[in-house]
């Protein structure tokens, strides 16, 4: 294997699998954004600080603008389109979020519902405190906060 | 958000990245990517190529063995560590990594990256100067081990040079240590923070005020003592918009004591 | 970002003004310098790749001398141009006689850097920059040594 | 950990009115369903075929000449389709509208710097290419020679002769001046027993920082001349009337659509600059153009809030500690150009004596322009900058006069039989009870155990600190009021426009002039239409965002200045009254009885006497648009009925600087506990309280979400947001790395209350609301004051107290101390 600056990547987002030709340069959440035109996943910085782009990468929650798209041959991605149970019906914690007005612009949503989710796939009786240290890395302009953690709190059991 | 062209490749054994660090000055190793990629963003540095290094399984792994040591693989992530039975022995590692930025950066960060970029703000490279670890880092030739306190050399520069790759880190065995910081926000950005460790001779190393980890060795192990020891350390802090160097030189006491305190409390 | 500092050679004034005024002398003292040109007596370029660990930054390096008298003091700008990024510098040096045989250079500089690396942050820059200097003076060291 | 406290005997001016409909009521949001999915669409979302993206080169210098600018190597680089240079800018378009009257109406400020830089990150360049990277490195390749000159980032030092000046044609860096009085300034300081002089005060340079940038997606029809602008520009009406002239082309030219926004708070309101670049771009390089700008973009260019300098400041207190006046001289940093400004030099005076009685008040105000970014409005645009000082004024007296904080608000506050209330400039506080806000603030911060408080943080070796913030969010512009600031300009009142349809199969259909950002206005307009015509919000569709083409806009349109919920919520109510009318009036005609005898109840209208007698408004929606032979010739009934909405403002008095400048007053009273480590200076925030009145609440859910947000945003803005420059004017926290706004991890446990003053003025009785007047920085402040009085009673001088501030604070609080002067008779 010698180092390339494009290659053709194979990813599985939301159960779905993609064959994409891909510059090295190119982040993760280009790709999942520009290229797969999976558009729910956002950008809010450019210093991996604010989470909007986190996503579920073989079952590890990472923001998706510190990962190149390369990185993620062979990669399971989910992200916030798949988190719907089916169509029509909604995650529990996107109806959690929506019941406590967990959300306004709606920017910072997908990033922070795929962190909530990853907490309590893991930790499905989080506590208050745990649940602030899972949600620490996506920033919410906002609402403070506190309805969001309200939200994810009551999904939690 | 755009980083410049470069090349990419992923190797499986230590061999065949040291093989590819060594074909191109221009090459660097990619661990978690959680600094590099950021700089890489700011075009503030730009590799020729990225040797990404997650696929080496011989970098990952954390040993401990019968007499404590622990011998950690360079790309253990923060979360590994935090989560690891084996490093329950040196629980300060843990509760450390448990600090340090946020779940996603935890995923992906590396114990590795961390030392090797050495950032000023980093929480590992004054705990692992404090804790009195060994790096050991593998080049093309030859393989050898750097005490910490040896290992970093500035700001993104440490003793794993061009073409050499970090492989593991040995801590010996020990539990009275101390970790403190002020950071901006919970759990933030370090403004200055301070490793200190009693197993044996005490060691503190303060982080954030200068280009590597400063090392002292307080006289005694109160307060005073410390806080003499890192004032005839003559710190020349960086000013910036979070601290003035006089504002860090006086925290720098301050956590320094607040560390070593820690540390006496398990002691 | 100022820094200052006060430096001793084991070396006469003259020798060390001679160093100091010598272009050739000056390039080799800088970091990671790839080439060197030199125009005239006041003005001189250097591409330099400047050692970060995660990867170099290329930049280049306008130097003018600005100011001197003979053989105590001189001032100096330079400028580098990068990727984006500017570093703008102006020194100052001041040498006096402690005696024979010893020189104590006092020198200022005045650094401000803009563009993506100046955003990085001060708690990363100053030290890079801190260390930089210390480098140059290090290796001043050794072309007043050679010069001897 | 969220907790509402309802009051216990709600303060209702029109007491008898029923409960009845949906308003009031937190039916589940229409947004929410896209937005959790990931559905929404932002104007990044929107994509094109041949779609070119753009970047910008920037200034690294905060003042420079352009010597040569050549784009010839980034245009050689494969992939690229082209650039723009302030050259061209220069000869296509005419410099923007400048509000001010001269030396500010002199300034020249194009879409892409032309000649000279002012400020690190001014826009130089543009590239457009195949991809955002390719972009990017064509942009590196375009070679920019600078002449670097002298800058200024203190706007202290900005009217020095030695300084150098940014605007050349402006003749200084004076860009805006005015003096207010009002009452008899000279008479209260003469009956004062105390004078309180503060000589400097210092609110900070932040702002609310959306997670999404700015940005568009421009195309451009040849054979139109129309240009399509998907954008989140959250003021197209503003946006609209800068653009036109500078582009010289006629408003119907320029078509602006929003759906989903990702937060603006006040800064999205002056991208016009960016956007007339696209335009150019779009009809030079025959393709849509897509520009995401970048957070350090973002932070280095757009929208700061006024930094703001209160300088010799004088109080003028009575023995009993009645507030008699006061006067100062205001120091506004504008940044490089005056994108929305100088309007932050009246807008203050909205809240001129803030919540208390005083009726003497002299404030000079003076703007400069320095070399940093442009200020432009946000959350709570100047009244915030305006209010803090207010607060600031009361706590340095109650501290230096021996007063208790409290005490000090209740003697001076407005009282609610006062109601409403004119205000020495001739603003009316339309309704509220201060004093009872701040009774259930102490409530919910348990101001009875404080002492217990104190004494257990204490015990652990904390400096223990309570403030109060008591504040004003005034909302509905009277733009009248930009005629104080240059007596030429010809804008007055305000307006907002909506309409409501009725539609073949019934579909009830709205649209709205505003732009929202997350504040919810799909919900809250169907909840409005819905209890009118007598349906569930569920079966009215509102549309998202805005669009041109809806023809449902005037020239305020837009989401800002606190005013949704009058303005857009007056028009949606007008707009389905006038379509209830028609239903009716079709009704009669249908079921052959007077529209008196008629209601609309249950998607029915229907006889009030016999239900049975009713009409489907599918039937309504299917006879006007698809089966209407054989109605009355004089039937004036379309079921598509547009209202626009005008609030009942009078033009104020230029000369006196006097008239009613805005519609509503909320008012927001938060309280605030600190613990501060003396050691460090490092403090938490231990407990917080919110109470606010916004009089109606529609969907009291959504106006606590907007009280939080406010909240989050000012204890941001009290401890670590901070727009900092060094003296070369590289801004020093140009992204989240340095600029460190709160995490989950960060935020304080709260309490929230309220009480309820329905507006005597609007169509509703609500108010304006969610800008919450930077409450939280005041009490932050005032309870930072408290914890560190016990080390030698410094002073909090500054808006934003990081903790290095702090720690200056308590080793040197005489420093602070020279500050403040207290002449007693």
């Amino acid at each position: 294997m010698e180092p390339q600056t494009s290659q053709t990547i194979t990813v599985t987002v939301n159960g779905e699998t993609y064959e994409r030709e891909v510059e090295a340069r190119r982040l993760l959440i280009h790709f999942i954004r520009d290229d797969l035109d999976l558009t729910g996943s956002h950008v809010g910085c450019d210093t991996g600080n604010c989470g909007a782009c986190s996503v579920i990468y073989n079952g590890q929650l990472v923001k998706s603008c510190m990962l190149l798209a390369v990185q993620a041959d062979g990669a399971r991605i989910e992200t916030v389109e798949g988190l719907a149970p089916e169509d029509g019906k909604l995650h529990a914690l996107q109806q959690s979020f929506s019941d406590h007005h967990a959300l306004q612009c709606g920017y910072c949503t997908p990033g922070m519902l795929m962190s909530a989710k990853a907490l309590l796939d893991a930790n499905p009786s989080a506590s208050e405190e745990e649940i602030r240290k899972g949600l620490q890395g996506n920033i919410c302009r906002c609402t403070g906060y506190w309805n969001i953690i309200d939200a994810v709190k009551a999904v939690a059991r | 958000m755009l980083l410049r062209e470069v090349e990419y490749v992923r190797p499986s054994s230590l061999d065949e990245a040291l093989r590819l660090l060594a074909a191109d000055d221009g090459a660097r190793p990619l661990a978690g990517g959680q600094t590099l990629l950021n700089v890489m963003k700011a075009r503030a540095a730009a590799p020729d190529v990225l040797v990404d290094l997650n696929a080496i399984e011989e970098l990952k792994g954390i040993d401990l063995a019968p007499n404590g040591t622990l011998t950690i693989g360079a790309m253990t992530t923060y979360t590994e560590l935090l989560e690891a039975a084996e490093t329950k022995a040196r629980p300060i590692l843990g509760e450390v990594a448990a600090t340090i930025a946020d779940v996603q950066v935890r995923n992906r960060g590396t114990i590795g990256g961390n030392v090797c970029s050495n950032d000023p703000t980093n929480h590992l490279p004054p705990l692992m100067v404090a804790l009195g670890a060994e790096m050991v880092i593998a080049g093309a030739d030859a393989e050898r081990t750097v005490k910490a306190e040896d290992f970093f050399l500035g700001v993104y520069l440490t003793a794993a040079g061009p073409g050499e790759v970090l492989t593991k880190i040995r801590i010996p065995a020990g539990r009275s240590d101390g970790f403190a910081a002020v950071t901006i926000g919970a759990d933030g950005t370090c403004i200055v923070n301070a490793a200190a460790s009693l197993n044996g001779e005490a060691r503190v190393a303060i982080g954030c005020v200068a280009a590597v980890p400063v090392l002292i060795r307080p006289g005694g192990r109160d307060a005073d003592a410390v806080r003499d020891a890192v004032r005839g350390a003559d710190l020349d802090p960086p000013s910036d918009v979070h601290a003035s160097g006089e504002y860090r030189r006086h925290l720098a006491e301050v956590v320094a004591a607040r560390a070593i305190e820690q540390a006496s409390a398990r002691s | 970002m100022r820094l200052e500092g006060e430096k001793t050679f084991d070396a006469p004034r003259d020798t060390v003004w001679r160093v100091l005024n010598s272009p050739e002398a000056m390039a080799k003292t800088m970091p990671g310098v790839e080439s060197f040109d030199i125009q005239d007596e006041q003005h001189w370029t250097a591409n330099v790749k400047i050692p970060l660990g995660l990867g170099g930054l290329k930049v280049k390096i306008r130097m003018e001398k600005t100011d001197e008298r003979e053989p105590e003091f001189a001032t100096l700008n330079a400028r580098g141009e990068g990727v984006g990024a500017i570093m703008n510098m102006s020194t100052a040096f001041e040498l006096s006689e402690n005696g024979p045989g010893s020189t104590s250079m006092k020198w200022t500089a005045d650094v401000s850097i803009a563009g993506p690396v100046g955003s990085m942050g001060q708690r990363v820059l100053q030290p890079i920059v801190n260390q930089q200097v210390g480098n140059v003076l290090a290796s001043l060291e050794q072309q007043v040594e050679a010069a001897k | 950990m969220t907790e509402t406290l309802s009051p216990a005997q709600p303060l209702v001016v029109e007491e008898g009115e029923e409960q009845r409909g949906f308003a009031g009521t937190n039916v589940p949001r229409k947004e929410d369903k896209r937005l959790v999915q990931g559905q929404g669409v932002y104007f990044d979302d929107v994509k094109r075929h041949g779609m070119g993206y753009a970047h910008f080169v920037r200034s690294p210098y905060a003042h420079a000449n352009i010597t040569s600018i050549d784009v010839s190597k980034a245009e050689a680089l494969e992939g690229v389709y082209g650039t723009l240079i302030g050259e061209e800018v220069a000869a296509l378009t005419d410099p923007f509208f400048q509000l001010a009257t001269p030396p500010g109406a002199h300034i020249k400020d194009y879409a892409l710097a032309v000649g000279k830089v002012r400020h690190v990150g001014e826009p130089v360049a543009i590239v457009v290419a195949a991809t955002r990277e390719l972009a990017r490195d064509a942009a590196d390749l375009v070679e920019v020679d600078y002449e670097p000159l002298g800058a200024v980032t203190d706007a202290r030092r900005a009217l020095d002769p030695e300084t150098p000046v940014l605007h050349e044609e402006a003749g200084s860096n004076l860009s805006w001046e005015g003096v207010y009085e009002w009452g008899d300034v000279e008479g209260a300081f003469a009956e004062a027993d105390h004078v309180v002089k503060i000589s400097e005060l210092h609110f900070d340079r932040f702002n609310s920082t959306p997670l999404e940038c700015d940005g568009a997606v421009v195309e451009y029809n040849r054979g139109t001349g129309q240009w399509t602008i998907h954008t989140n520009n959250q003021f197209p009406g503003f946006a609209a009337i800068m653009m036109g002239p500078a582009m010289r082309t006629g408003l119907d030219k320029l078509r602006f659509v929003t759906q989903d926004i990702g937060g603006g708070f006040g800064n999205k309101i002056t991208s016009h600059p960016q956007l007339v670049a696209c335009c150019l771009l779009a009809r030079k390089l025959h393709r849509p153009i897509n520009w995401t700008e970048w957070r350090t973009e973002f932070h280095l260019t757009m929208s700061h809030g006024n930094e703001r300098w209160f300088l010799d400041t004088e109080v003028a207190v009575k023995a009993d500690g009645t507030l008699l006046g006061f006067r100062t001289k205001a120091l506004d940093d504008a940044g490089a150009f005056l994108r929305y400004e100088p309007l932050g030099g009246v807008i203050w005076a909205q809240v001129t004596p803030g919540c208390y009685r005083w009726r003497n008040v002299r404030l000079d105000f003076t703007q400069v322009v320095t070399n940093k970014a442009p200020c432009s409005p946000n959350r709570g645009y100047s009244r915030m900058q305006h209010l803090w000082f207010t607060e600031r004024m009361i706590d340095i007296v109650a501290h230096e006069l021996g007063l208790d904080p409290v005490e000090v608000r209740k003697k001076n506050y407005v009282k609610a039989e006062e109601m409403p209330y004119t205000t020495p400039n001739g603003c009316v506080y339309d309704s509220g009870d201060y004093a009872r806000m701040l009774d259930v603030a102490l409530e919910l911060i348990g101001y009875e155990g404080l002492a217990e408080r104190r004494a257990d943080a204490e015990s652990r070796g904390k400096l223990f600190g309570f403030g109060i913030g008591s504040t004003l969010d005034s909302g509905t512009n009277n733009f009248g009021q930009s005629r104080l600031i240059n007596p030429e300009l010809q804008f007055s009142g305000n307006n907002e426009v909506a309409t409501v349809k009725l539609d073949i199969f019934g579909e009830i259909v709205v649209t709205l002039g505003t732009t929202p950002q997350g504040q919810s206005h799909e919900t809250t307009a169907a909840i409005v239409v819905a209890d009118i015509l007598g349906v569930t919000p569920d079966d009215v569709n509102v549309r998202a965002g805005h669009d041109t083409y809806w023809n449902s806009h005037a020239g305020f349109s837009g989401t800002y200045a606190s005013q949704f919920a009058v303005t857009g919520l007056g028009a949606v109510k007008g707009a389905a009254e006038k379509l209830a009318g028609e239903i009716k009036k079709l009704g009669s005609v249908i079921l052959g009885c007077p529209e008196s005898e008629l209601e609309l109840a249950d998607g029915f209208v229907r006889m009030k006497a016999n239900a049975e007698a009713a009409l489907p408004l599918m039937a309504c929606g299917a006879i006007i648009n698809a089966n209407n032979a054989g109605l009355p010739e004089d039937l004036d009934v379309t079921l598509n009925a547009r209202y626009v909405y005008r609030p009942p403002f009078e033009l104020p008095d230029v000369e006196r600087k006097y008239g009613n400048l805005t519609l509503t007053y909320a008012a927001q009273v938060h309280a605030a506990l600190v613990e501060v480590d003396p050691e460090t200076g490092v403090y938490e925030i231990v407990q917080y309280a919110a109470i606010d009145d916004c009089g109606k609440r529609i969907h009291p859910q959504i106006v606590e979400g907007q009280v939080m947000g406010a909240t989050a945003h000012a204890l941001g803005a009290a401890t670590h947001e901070t727009f900092t420059y060094d003296a070369e004017g590289n801004l020093l926290t140009p992204n989240f790395y340095d600029y460190h706004v709160p995490h989950a991890m960060d935020m304080p446990p709260l309490k929230t209350g309220y009480i309820e003053s329905p507006s005597p003025f609007t169509a509703l009785g609500t108010k304006g609301m969610g800008e919450g007047g930077g409450a939280g920085i005041h009490a932050v402040c005032a309870a930072l004051q408290d914890a560190l009085a016990p080390r030698g009673r410094p002073v909090v001088y500054d808006s934003c107290n990081p903790y290095h501030r702090v720690w200056e604070l308590l080793q040197d609080p005489e420093a602070s101390r020279r500050r403040v002067e207290v002449i007693s008779k």
